[in-house]
């Protein structure tokens, strides 16, 4: 029983935030400083960035280019990043497909498709969800028909993501229709510059453009970019679903929200509005320390070997309503100063200047990746045995 | 007790409901989202010719005579359709603050007000100052006006402002030209139009000041009172918006072969819904008679009950349709995520929660010294 | 549109509360004012009070021993019969037995039941409840056998409050169980003191006696001691559970605990500790002007004639958790003081000395009369249409 | 970082868990309950047998050098088995004191515990100071001695008390017996038994007197840390049984013609527990370890953060575990409610959620001026 990093550990720790202070480009910092997005300019200089230190990949097994860290250096490596103001990486190239593509890809997959996204230089966004097939994944009707060397993608996506930054997606399409659900679906990459696919945009509730419709109208896929064999979609799906990801939590940003909001409490009005937001801060911090143990653990848990069980699950609700309450907070302390949407100087605190953008833009952690309700009704099926 | 409203509010209104069903859609808001002048003159006249402007202020100072209960009907529907005209901040807000100075150069501009021809708005907040809106910043040093005024709402137009200053340990009110001052506007949370305003020693002139100390203090008081209760009935009409629209979308939407609404879960987050919204309606009839109760306790202890319930009931309504809804409901396609936006913009302005329930605290000191 | 009562309901209101002021015993008002659960003999003594002024049955029509009283005066009754530290009536023979008699019995039966419960004299019990039919009622199993001029009744029934007092039970059998579960079911009333009906305690976790079991073997039951018909018993149970009350929610009983630990904040140590203990109590203040509200417009419509929604069961689910709130949150705000459980003495102030055992015994309060989850799955189905 | 417990730890928990299956069931609780006397000799002798007694204390003042998280596995198991046998309160408590105050006479009087000679009890809260631990309001004038102390722990048995006072404006802790002071005892929330003290001017000889001032204030200070987080040990273990137990129940109780476990708002329910537990036990082995950490700053600040956090989620834990079960889930025959009673006791011993609050946000500062 230890909860102290070891010397090795700290050295890393040492290293990683040296690191961190000479190169995170100042005008990133300052843009998560402000709690701004960024644009996709930043984020892809920020990938290429760690992926010039071999570090984007970190997860990835050091035979297909990771950097042959321990879990442990990965939370540490995350903490580092967030406190350093930088932001966290896409998920889709180096968390999603990679992991895919090394599991279930061939050698010539692997080889075409594993150094770019090592190397922040492939965009991917994922194309998993319909209209009609939210909570229900397995319902989609994006359909791939066998033509010769290439299959016909026709349907739509939507919530996809980056899809207008993005160079690659990664698609669950329906390759057989006469077989149950799931077995009919297959797994394969696209090239976002095909014709006849169509991207459009749709506008968050934070006035951003994050997501999109994606439309397929008999796009040519070459059948070198199916991954596994067709009918295997489902299962590269499920697990991608319980792929290990010691940092879903979220724990590193929300301790550097939480520090962004201490840090403006002095710009409150009087005694009485610092004092309770003192006590309202303190009550999230008591409850992201529950979080951040439960997470140490099942790092030191992957570090000894052990697979992950349910608790990655429950790390992903209570991580992110916990997000959502602390962005609620920050909005709720603001107050007058959280109003303006769209004004070049902030009034009063920088941090409250974007904080209702980020609250409206949080609203969305709690449904995509599979809704806490479903995450829930999963759990309970392993719990209950049903 | 009668819990009824009265004819004359039901019809109002049944016909703010109407005029904006026709005359209002999703569409038209979005489009006037991205306008920076919310000031639509079609629907400005006939809310001029619905009587609206007049409605809120007594006869005696050349109202129509109708309650807060009145004016909490129509703001409503506006809240129910989302509606950005600046009614309540062009109208309602500045009148009653003139109407509750109530000096012959403030029941002047009153006039031009009801009469549809001043474009004033109201000034009371700064970010320094926060909600305690009798301690403003901005100070005025004998005929000198400096400091800064924020999130003055004015849906784009305003070219008269009312502003709160401290002269001394003396609240005053005075009223001046947009112009005067050094103006950024900007959009709000809500969707509506608002500025902020920087004086750099403005001259005022005696006319300039409409009321000082005591009455002053009682003019905004009674003004943040009346906002408040708007406030409670701008969330109610977004509110009973999202619980039908979730209904609406449990019952239709399909995942899994089924209805979402037949999923347990679902259903118990939409009975509570329900039962909060009547709550939330409870609170509004009350604060909408008390909020201008001549009782200056119990009136401020109504605004502040109900703002503070609004704050974390109202809240929670629109969180949980935005969750039902999933994907969608993140995105500015549909109504769910504006709504959202409005009723945490309202539980906003005009004090957070935790100030409510410090006035809460207050006026039941009070009240126990009194009574 | 008008908060304000009547002038001739002000006038009500005062002479209620002198009434109260001359009337109340003095043990039974220290007794509430403790927090402390009622013996038998003070809640009859109370009841027969009431029932000598004839505002026992005050929910009952004139012709049958109401007092003529508005639905607006019932709740005044209520609110000054709290605030002056009088107990709640026990519901069994007043709301529950005497507006099934008055509706579904014969006259012979009106006759004889009725003047007891009217003058609070006979006590009686509610048996609904079995073992394996808790939420699920409509499966309870004793069963009442015709046999010449009487039933016989065997079975269990389980949670029985005040079956220890009581004089009479009013009871679900089942007397037909060839046909759909809900048509087999009668409504029985049965003498206490019958040979073969055997009274068992049960201890609930404030360490009081509230709750039985009842056997029943070979227990004869004159026929003419059914209500309605043989099978009508569900169709009684049902219109009981939609039988209008106005006092469901608890208001009344909820603002004297609130006075109650608002008097109590003085006692504790620090400064903070008052302020916030203040803070806390203003919250629960609130969120009780939200459901008095409501409950005064439920009120309001019942003396307009109008039937009752689906608001009475938010008024239910709203009131019991505001209550367990609100003993909640005096044990915690008692802290040390709330700890003794048996104690001669209080340390410090009274009403903590029994607020653990109150917080206990509230536990029940969002189970019985149809759990919280029960009754949003009806209002769900109201609600949906399903 | 490493949270594989110390095998000698799961050794110790093996063994109190198996020792409480074989020894102590529902039955000895219930039993146990209405006895004034909660030291039951065989048992007791037991435990000395198993090396309890010594086991919290340093080896260099004669204890077996066991850790917090030693400790915290038997309380653990205890709180699970509802045992109210007074181990914390006649041994651990009394000797963390003892041992902290570090004199000569208090090594002398906790050798005497870890033999299993001595009932000593601690008496450090009365209601007049609530948690304030640090200022008491019992008084030392003199050699004479006088207030009160109240809710003192001690398992109906003690003959010895160690109480604080203030002396003046500094902490003195004096050992006294019990019997030189009014006695009233009775039963608290959790079951266990308890006295009201009441000093009279009672003699103190300077020999009583184990330590005064900053070593006072320093030995409270770490007797109370620990003590906070044996409350989490205890509630963990109560709150551990609830959980299977609901659980248990979900999959076999049957309504409607089916297990309630099949309900969509139960499932959540559980799983709700389910994390929570997931986090309850996370916060355990932090405070097991930081509670005694030689940094007193992280020592309270872990502790402040720990039993506010049980206060919130072991409690609801318990309460959901009575819904669930509805009616058995109140009644005294089921342990359900008995954990509840458990932990609502442990989640206030020792300070509630606000105090603890307050201390977390009083550490968090000095740290900021410290580090």
């Amino acid at each position: 029983m230890n909860l102290d990093f070891s010397n090795e550990e700290k050295e890393f720790r040492k290293s990683i935030r040296q690191w961190m202070k000479e190169n995170v480009p100042d005008d990133i910092r300052r843009c998560t400083a402000r709690g701004a997005m960024l644009d996709k300019n930043m984020q892809q200089r920020w990938e290429r960035l760690l992926g010039s230190q071999g570090w984007l990949t970190s997860t990835w097994p050091e035979q297909f280019g990771g950097p042959g860290w321990s879990a442990t250096q990965r939370y540490i490596f995350d903490q580092e990043r967030a406190s350093a103001g930088a932001p966290p990486t896409s998920p889709f190239g180096v968390a999603m497909v990679g992991p895919v593509l090394y599991t279930f890809g061939s050698e010539a997959q692997k080889e075409r498709w594993l150094p770019g996204i090592q190397r922040g230089e492939t965009l991917w966004c994922q194309g998993y969800s319909e209209p009609n097939a939210g909570s229900d994944l397995a319902s989609l009707k994006t359909r791939a028909t066998r033509n010769g060397d290439h299959y016909l993608v026709n349907g739509q996506k939507i919530w996809t993501t980056q899809a207008h930054w993005a160079d690659m997606m990664f698609c669950l399409v329906r390759t057989d229709s006469t077989v149950k659900q799931q077995q009919g679906i297959s797994f394969l990459l696209i090239d976002m510059k095909t014709p006849g696919l169509e991207v459009r945009p749709i506008y968050s509730i934070d006035g951003h453009h994050h997501l999109n419709e994606v439309y397929f109208t008999d796009v040519k896929v070459p059948v070198e970019n199916l991954v596994g064999q067709e009918g295997m979609g489902w299962t590269i799906a499920k697990f991608l679903l319980t792929h290990e990801r010691t940092t879903i939590a979220g724990v590193a940003d929300i301790h550097y929200e939480i520090n962004r909001l201490k840090s403006a409490i002095d710009a409150l009005p009087t005694e009485t509005d610092k004092q309770l937001a003192v006590r309202r801060l303190a009550g999230l911090e008591v409850d992201l320390m529950a979080l951040e143990y439960t997470n140490f653990r099942t790092v030191a848990a992957t570090d000894e070997g052990k697979p992950f069980g349910p608790e990655s699950s429950g790390l992903k609700i209570k991580g992110t309503e916990l997000q959502q309450r602390v962005s609620q907070a920050m909005v709720e302390i603001g107050g007058l100063m959280s109003l303006p949407w769209d004004n070049e100087e902030p009034i009063g605190e920088q941090i409250f200047n974007q904080a209702s953008r980020r609250y409206n833009f949080l609203r969305a952690c709690t449904i995509y990746g599979g809704s806490n309700e479903i995450q829930k009704n999963v759990l309970a099926k392993m719990l209950l045995g049903l | 007790m009668d819990f009824k409203l009265p004819e004359n509010t039901t019809m109002i209104a049944d016909t703010a409901r109407r005029y904006l069903k026709d005359n209002y859609s999703f569409d038209t808001y979005i489009a006037q989202l991205n306008e920076s002048n919310h000031l639509e003159a079609n629907r400005w006249q006939a809310m001029n010719d619905l009587g609206w402007f007049g409605l809120p202020f007594a006869e005696s100072v050349g109202g129509y005579g109708g309650s807060l209960l009145d004016v909490c009907a129509i703001v409503q529907e506006l809240g129910a359709a989302l509606c950005l005209d600046p009614f309540v901040d062009l109208i309602v807000s500045p009148g009653k603050l003139l109407e509750c100075a109530n000096t012959p150069t403030s029941l002047a501009l009153l006039d031009r007000i009801i009469a549809g021809e001043a474009r004033v708005a109201c000034g009371l907040y700064d970010r320094h100052a926060g909600y305690h809106v009798l301690n403003p910043s901005l100070r005025l040093n004998g005929e000198r006006l400096s400091g800064q005024k924020h999130v003055v709402s004015d849906g784009g137009v305003a070219d008269t402002v009312l502003v709160s200053a401290m002269s001394g340990d003396e609240l005053v009110i005075v009223a001046l030209p947009f112009d005067a001052c050094g103006v950024e506007r900007y959009r709000l949370l809500d969707g509506s139009r608002a500025a902020s305003l920087t004086l750099d020693d403005v001259l005022i002139t005696d006319e300039m000041v409409l009321c000082r100390g005591d009455a002053a203090k009682q003019a905004v008081s009674a003004w943040f009172d009346y906002l408040c209760a708007l406030d409670c009935a701008r969330m109610y009409g977004a509110c009973r918006e999202v619980y039908q629209a979730t209904l609406e979308y449990a019952r239709t939407r399909k995942q899994f072969g089924t209805t979402i609404g037949s999923f347990q879960v679902i259903q118990h987050y939409l009975v509570d819904a329900f039962i909060d919204l009547q709550q939330l309606e409870s609170m509004l009839l009350m604060v909408s008679v008390k909020g201008e109760s001549a009782n200056v306790c119990e009136r401020g202890r109504a605004t502040a009950a109900a703002k503070a319930y609004y704050a974390n009931q109202a809240v929670g309504i629109t969180q949980q349709g935005i969750q039902i809804h999933g994907g969608v409901g993140v995105t500015e396609e549909l109504n769910i995520g504006h709504y959202f936006r409005l009723v945490t913009h309202a539980s906003l302005s005009h004090g957070d929660r935790e100030h409510h329930m410090s006035r809460f605290i207050q006026a039941g000191e009070n009240q126990n010294e009194v009574v």
